[in-house]
């Protein structure tokens, strides 16, 4: 599915207003995987949302497939995984992960059985469980094969390993990738991790601090799977450390222009 | 007669609490106007008047709340034969009982007779009246159909019952103030002895606050009387305190056909309020034919100390000529 | 932790009873002292002891009386809870009819239905039907309020995610607004079933039939004090097994919220 | 979201107030045609044009009646509400309590109060008490039990940060557990509110001196239906008024809760 | 605060019984910087709620400063960062920070001033904002604050960083350092960033998968400053992945042996 996003500006209307997105411009391809990347409170989520349809931006545009995000999450095609991990409690892991199917069945082909996404995130032995009674990260795999079982033609995915530790991370980066591979589904996918961001991902975007701007879109041309340990692979890390930091300088100094010309934060 | 007391702060408090709410029956009337009238004053009374809506009047009676109240005299019977209320009927309004049984005039019934396989209704416990009627027909409780109805005589306009139980100062106008003509029975008109609404007060008020008792009932039967020459002034007081939801017309009714029943050959003779063992015992006599439990002691229930010395009645004479007449017999 | 807390539970109701009954005995021993020592008469207040007495011997009549009441404040308080929650989750599945419900609900509930129970009894007759529609009309409410607190409140992460999932208004419902709103309806349950009690008993008290309701007006208002209090005392005990009943049933329907310690 | 939430607000409550008119009014218009055309006789449902002249043409008594209704309702509420809330903060504070307490409530609540109003006239008098306490005890328990509930159900994590702290059970109960109970004392005000209208008019009904209660009483002795009928109006059109004012305070006391749209 | 744990053992009493914690033995040196690492679900957050004295240990010894946990937390000696941000909803940043130092009053040389936590956070700029309009990030940086406002003898963090960026959660690194340094509590830091526990630890615990036994005992003996691209920490980065993979391994094996005696997982 092709995301365009052209002239996006999201401004929550408090008071002050505090604008959460400027001018933000997108164009992936289909079947691609953008990995965002951005200081912690820049708008990278409120982008998810209003990709996701969840939110109605203050100005600006978003299609998706040539259609507002609306229509296309009316056809069920969009997976979104929120930041905080929103199980339902009172269903176990297994009936957690059956209602998203249930309630977005998807063509045969598309769809895994509830048994193998349970596999997937390795919880086979939690199926019975609720989630009052797993760990922050077992709550954050369940979400994340709730959002795979959509099978779903756009992925939103909102810092879906946060909580997870570098081994089990590192096999649901292979898994991952190879359902993405099958699927081709086109994916936002947002991680703090430079490496994740890497290992995964077609492009890397850089975001500004708040409002979230788009400061840099790096494409990453290593051949999947890849490794870590290479030298390009570092490269590329080390080149998008400085970027990230050098999005932070440009965002400062443009900041305190702003500021001396006395506009809003 | 005395003159009136000179400083109002020497006025004895005391509570009347009528046994419904405000309405033109005549012992409420004779209390309103007594009051609005000064009555009470004259007799040293700053008298507060209340209303019971439900029935915990007797018990407020009891416990010396309220000094008088009002109530029907079988009532009155039972409720001192059981529980065993240590109440007093100070004077007997009703000389007559209040209540009757109503059909619709088109529903064809003449006599009780005509009862037979209708529905009858009675409000918490079949009266002893209704048995008595029904008696005087050869007629028995399994010819008819009982229902319990609650106070409400459009149960009988809207055909929920046949015959609705009913007081006849009350309803009957009500009911023909909505085009309905009726047809209405009274046992007494039968020859059951019956009675109607008491002045009652407890054993120990009386005991404790015999004048102010006394001058309660005097300024109380001073306003009957009132009320007997000008009923229009005594139904606007009543008025006063119906409230604008009463309808004075119907008010006017009530008052009315109550100054009826509060004659008899006994008020005649001794002044109204009168009651007499006569009267008292044939009523128990009655309640005891249906299993009724009255007190053995019909004499304690009621008491005309107050009514004699009010109307200088020589209570010794009374009873000498009653022994008399019993003995000639 | 949870298996922990089911141990203490039992312990807690083992506990708990026994301070119930400790708690009911010690107050009908202090009520009968009352009595007794002030010498106040049985017309004004029975002693326990002779309110149990008239209760045991009448057993019979009371327990006929009692299961009229019963059902038709178990009827009344179906309907009446069915009512509540399907208005409930009417609004909640269409807002718009929010103001127009609530505001109906509002006037129904605030007008003392005592008013209106004549006009029940001329349309409807002398049976039970009157007596379980007031008893509805009367615990309708508080589950209505309730449930539909419980429903909009619902957790807003989890209303993204089925958002997000464009699942639909009814989907949303009932698989996240219902189960959220559960301790809410839990606590609404809490309320109406005393209520239900009492409005059967108010409704057989105007124009009855039969009942407890009915045996509380004729004790009533022939000053029959510990016939009045034997029915009181049954109404109480029925009220806590309506309770316990109520409070059984959350514990097992809600079973995802850790009950915290402290 | 937030403010444009609130903005919509504005206009869904233009709406609401006309729906809210209009249904009104078509009820009234309803009603008003049935009795004309079916020709329903005043005694039994009078006309709603009827009560409306009955009650402009007697303005200054009903006026009179409701002050002395709508201060038994409010004091009773306050003292309910008192009452209730920290009955329930003393179980949240005292947990052994709990099985005590409720019982004495659940008592107290199955216990139809008409039937020991003559107590409370004993005890109390002829004046406004007997009113105010009998709405105080219909009106408790709502908020006893729903506010004990949201007590009960705070948020486990807090609960958990506010231990690690070692903070007090009264620091725990101010900090976390009030404010957590808010959306259901809220719901119990919603509920309590219309009822303690009913509780001081029933209680008005039974040896009242004043009030609307009275004044229905009256007419419905007298059978004098528009009577009747205006009052019921008067105590619709507040039972609205407590619970509009009710959801007024909702809103500005449970803010941290965005209201989700779907 | 010295911290001495022996024999511990955990198990929840459910329908089958879970083992989290195996025989933990631990000493940590008043002073200490712990760090914690182990796969999600092994039992960190359960060990660390132990020591916090929110839950009771099924067998063994916790001792702090050879008293018991409830006994120090009374003291009000403890900070413990859960691993979910649990903010109060109805209190705005400022004011969720000075309750934890209105609960919890300390010695003016130990406390800093909300202000203070305020810029260490990043947040002055949202001190009257409620927590639902923050973002995921500034949340967990709130609690953070509050955590570090109690000026405690103990910290028992739970992933505090999980939710940051890495230039957020470098500048962090340094503020929690100074921090530590001028008080000198104990810490046991949980992460699952292995470059995050080199950065701050005096010592890494790697731990099995659950049950959670502790597998190596890493010393971290570079001086702080620490520079993370040096060849002293690159090599104990990479030795640490390494003892990690070596515990998973190890642990899988013995939980092929248990099985194969038919024990409880
Ligand atoms: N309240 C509970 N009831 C039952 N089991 C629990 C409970 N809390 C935790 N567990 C179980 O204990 C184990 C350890 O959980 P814990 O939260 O300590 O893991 P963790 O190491 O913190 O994991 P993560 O890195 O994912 O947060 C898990 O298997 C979990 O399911
Ligand atoms: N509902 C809301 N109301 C008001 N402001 C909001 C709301 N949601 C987010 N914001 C603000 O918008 C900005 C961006 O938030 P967002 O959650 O998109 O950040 P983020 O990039 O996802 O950060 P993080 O990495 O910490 O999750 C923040 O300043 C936040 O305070
Ligand atoms: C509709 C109606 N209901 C009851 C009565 C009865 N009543 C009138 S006065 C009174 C008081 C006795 O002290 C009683 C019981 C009535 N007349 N009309
Ligand atoms: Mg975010
Ligand atoms: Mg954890």
């Amino acid at each position: 599915m092709r995301v365009q996003i052209d002239g996006l500006n999201h401004t929550f209307q408090q008071r002050p207003p505090l604008r959460a997105l400027d001018d933000i411009a997108l164009d992936v391809e289909s079947g691609e995987f953008v990995a965002m990347i951005g200081p912690s409170g820049c708008g990278k989520s409120t982008l998810l949302r209003l990709v996701a349809g969840l939110a109605t931006p203050t100005q600006g545009m978003i299609s998706l497939d040539d259609q507002p995000p609306q229509q296309i999450a009316s056809e069920k095609r969009i997976a979104w995984m929120s930041q905080q991990v929103a199980l339902l409690p009172w269903r176990t892991v297994r009936t957690n992960i059956a209602l998203a199917q249930q309630i977005n069945p998807q063509p045969k082909r598309r769809s895994r059985t509830v048994d193998d996404l349970l596999d997937l995130v390795g919880l086979r032995e939690f199926e019975d469980a609720y989630p009052f009674t797993l760990s922050g990260g077992m709550q954050q795999r369940v979400a994340l094969a709730r959002t795979l079982a959509l099978g779903a033609d756009l992925w939103l995915m909102d810092e879906p390993f946060a909580a997870l530790d570098q081994l089990t991370r590192d096999q649901l980066v292979v898994e991952v990738l190879e359902y993405w591979r099958k699927l081709h589904p086109t994916v936002l996918w947002v991680t703090h991790q430079i490496q994740e961001a890497v290992l995964l991902a077609n492009r890397v975007l850089v975001m500004t601090p708040r409002p979230a701007h788009i400061y840099a879109d790096v494409p990453v041309d290593l051949p999947y799977p890849r490794d870590d340990t290479s030298r390009d692979f570092q490269a590329l890390v080390r080149q998008l450390r400085e970027t990230i930091a050098a999005g932070m300088q440009f965002h400062h100094d443009a900041q305190n222009h702003i500021q001396n010309d006395g506009q809003i934060r | 007669q005395e003159d009136a007391p000179e400083e109002p702060a020497e006025l004895t408090p005391f509570t009347f609490m009528a046994g419904y709410i405000p309405q033109a029956n005549l012992p409420f009337v004779g209390v309103y106007v007594a009051k609005e009238m000064g009555y009470f004053e004259e007799e040293g009374l700053d008298v507060m008047i209340e209303h019971a809506t439900g029935g915990g009047h007797l018990q407020l009676v009891t416990t010396g709340e309220v000094q008088v109240t009002t109530q029907d005299a079988a009532v009155l019977l039972q409720r001192v034969a059981d529980p065993g209320l240590p109440l007093v009927s100070l004077a007997l309004i009703g000389q007559r009982g209040q209540q009757a049984f109503a059909a619709l005039a088109d529903s064809g019934m003449e006599t009780p007779a005509d009862w037979a396989g209708h529905i009858v209704g009675y409000k918490g416990t079949p009266p002893p009246d209704l048995f008595a009627l029904l008696d005087v027909f050869d007629l028995t409780e399994d010819d008819i159909e009982l229902v319990d109805v609650g106070y409400d005589p459009r149960i009988l306009t809207e055909g929920r019952v046949d015959v609705y139980p009913l007081f006849r100062s009350n309803e009957p106008d009500t009911i023909a103030s909505w085009g309905y003509d009726i047809t209405l029975w009274d046992a007494a008109d039968y020859g059951v002895p019956t009675l109607g609404l008491t002045y009652v007060t407890s054993q120990q008020t009386l005991a404790e606050q015999p004048e102010a008792l006394t001058g309660f009932l005097r300024a109380a039967l001073r306003g009957i009387e009132y009320a007997t020459e000008n009923p229009d002034e005594a139904i606007e007081i009543t008025l006063t305190y119906a409230g604008p939801e009463a309808d004075p017309d119907h008010q006017r009714f009530m008052l009315e056909s109550e100054l009826q029943d509060a004659q008899s050959d006994f008020t005649e003779a001794y002044g109204v309020g009168w009651q007499t063992l006569e009267q008292w015992q044939s009523l128990a006599d009655m309640l005891a034919t249906y299993d009724i439990t009255v007190p053995e002691d019909v004499e304690s229930v009621f008491t005309t100390d107050m009514l004699a010395a009010i109307y200088d009645v020589d209570v010794d004479a009374l009873e000498a000529e009653a022994t008399a007449t019993e003995e000639s017999e | 932790m949870t298996l922990k807390i089911t141990s203490k539970m039992t312990v807690k109701f083992d506990n708990n009873l026994l301070v119930t009954i400790a708690l009911i005995v010690g107050l009908l021993a202090l009520w009968e002292g009352i009595v007794t020592l002030q010498q106040i008469p049985v017309y004004i207040v029975p002693a326990p002891s002779r309110v149990l007495t008239t209760l045991f011997n009448n057993l019979g009549y009371f327990a006929d009386a009692l299961l009229v009441t019963v059902s038709e404040a178990l009827i009344g308080l179906f309907i009446g809870t069915s009512v509540g929650v399907l208005l409930a989750s009417l609004l909640s599945l269409r807002p718009n009819l929010e103001r127009g419900i609530m505001t109906l609900a509002v006037f129904v509930k605030s007008t003392p239905l005592v008013a209106i129970a004549p006009l029940l009894t001329i349309w409807l007759g002398f049976g039970m039907a009157p007596k379980i529609i007031l008893t509805a009309l009367l615990t309708f409410f508080p589950v209505l309020v309730n449930v539909f607190s419980g429903l909009s409140r619902a957790d807003v992460a989890l209303l993204d995610t089925l958002r997000s999932w464009h699942a639909s208004r009814w989907e949303i419902f009932w698989h996240v607004r219902m189960p959220g709103a559960l301790p809410y309806l839990f606590a609404a349950l809490k309320i109406s079933g005393p209520l239900s009690l009492i409005g059967a008993v108010v409704a057989e008290w105007t124009g009855a039939s039969q009942g407890i309701g009915k045996a509380m007006w004729l004790a009533y208002s022939n000053l029959n004090m510990p016939y009045l209090f034997a029915a009181i005392f049954i109404l109480a005990f029925v009220g806590q097994f309506v309770y316990s009943i109520t409070l059984w049933l959350e514990r097992r329907f809600v079973f995802w919220q850790p009950v915290a310690e402290a």
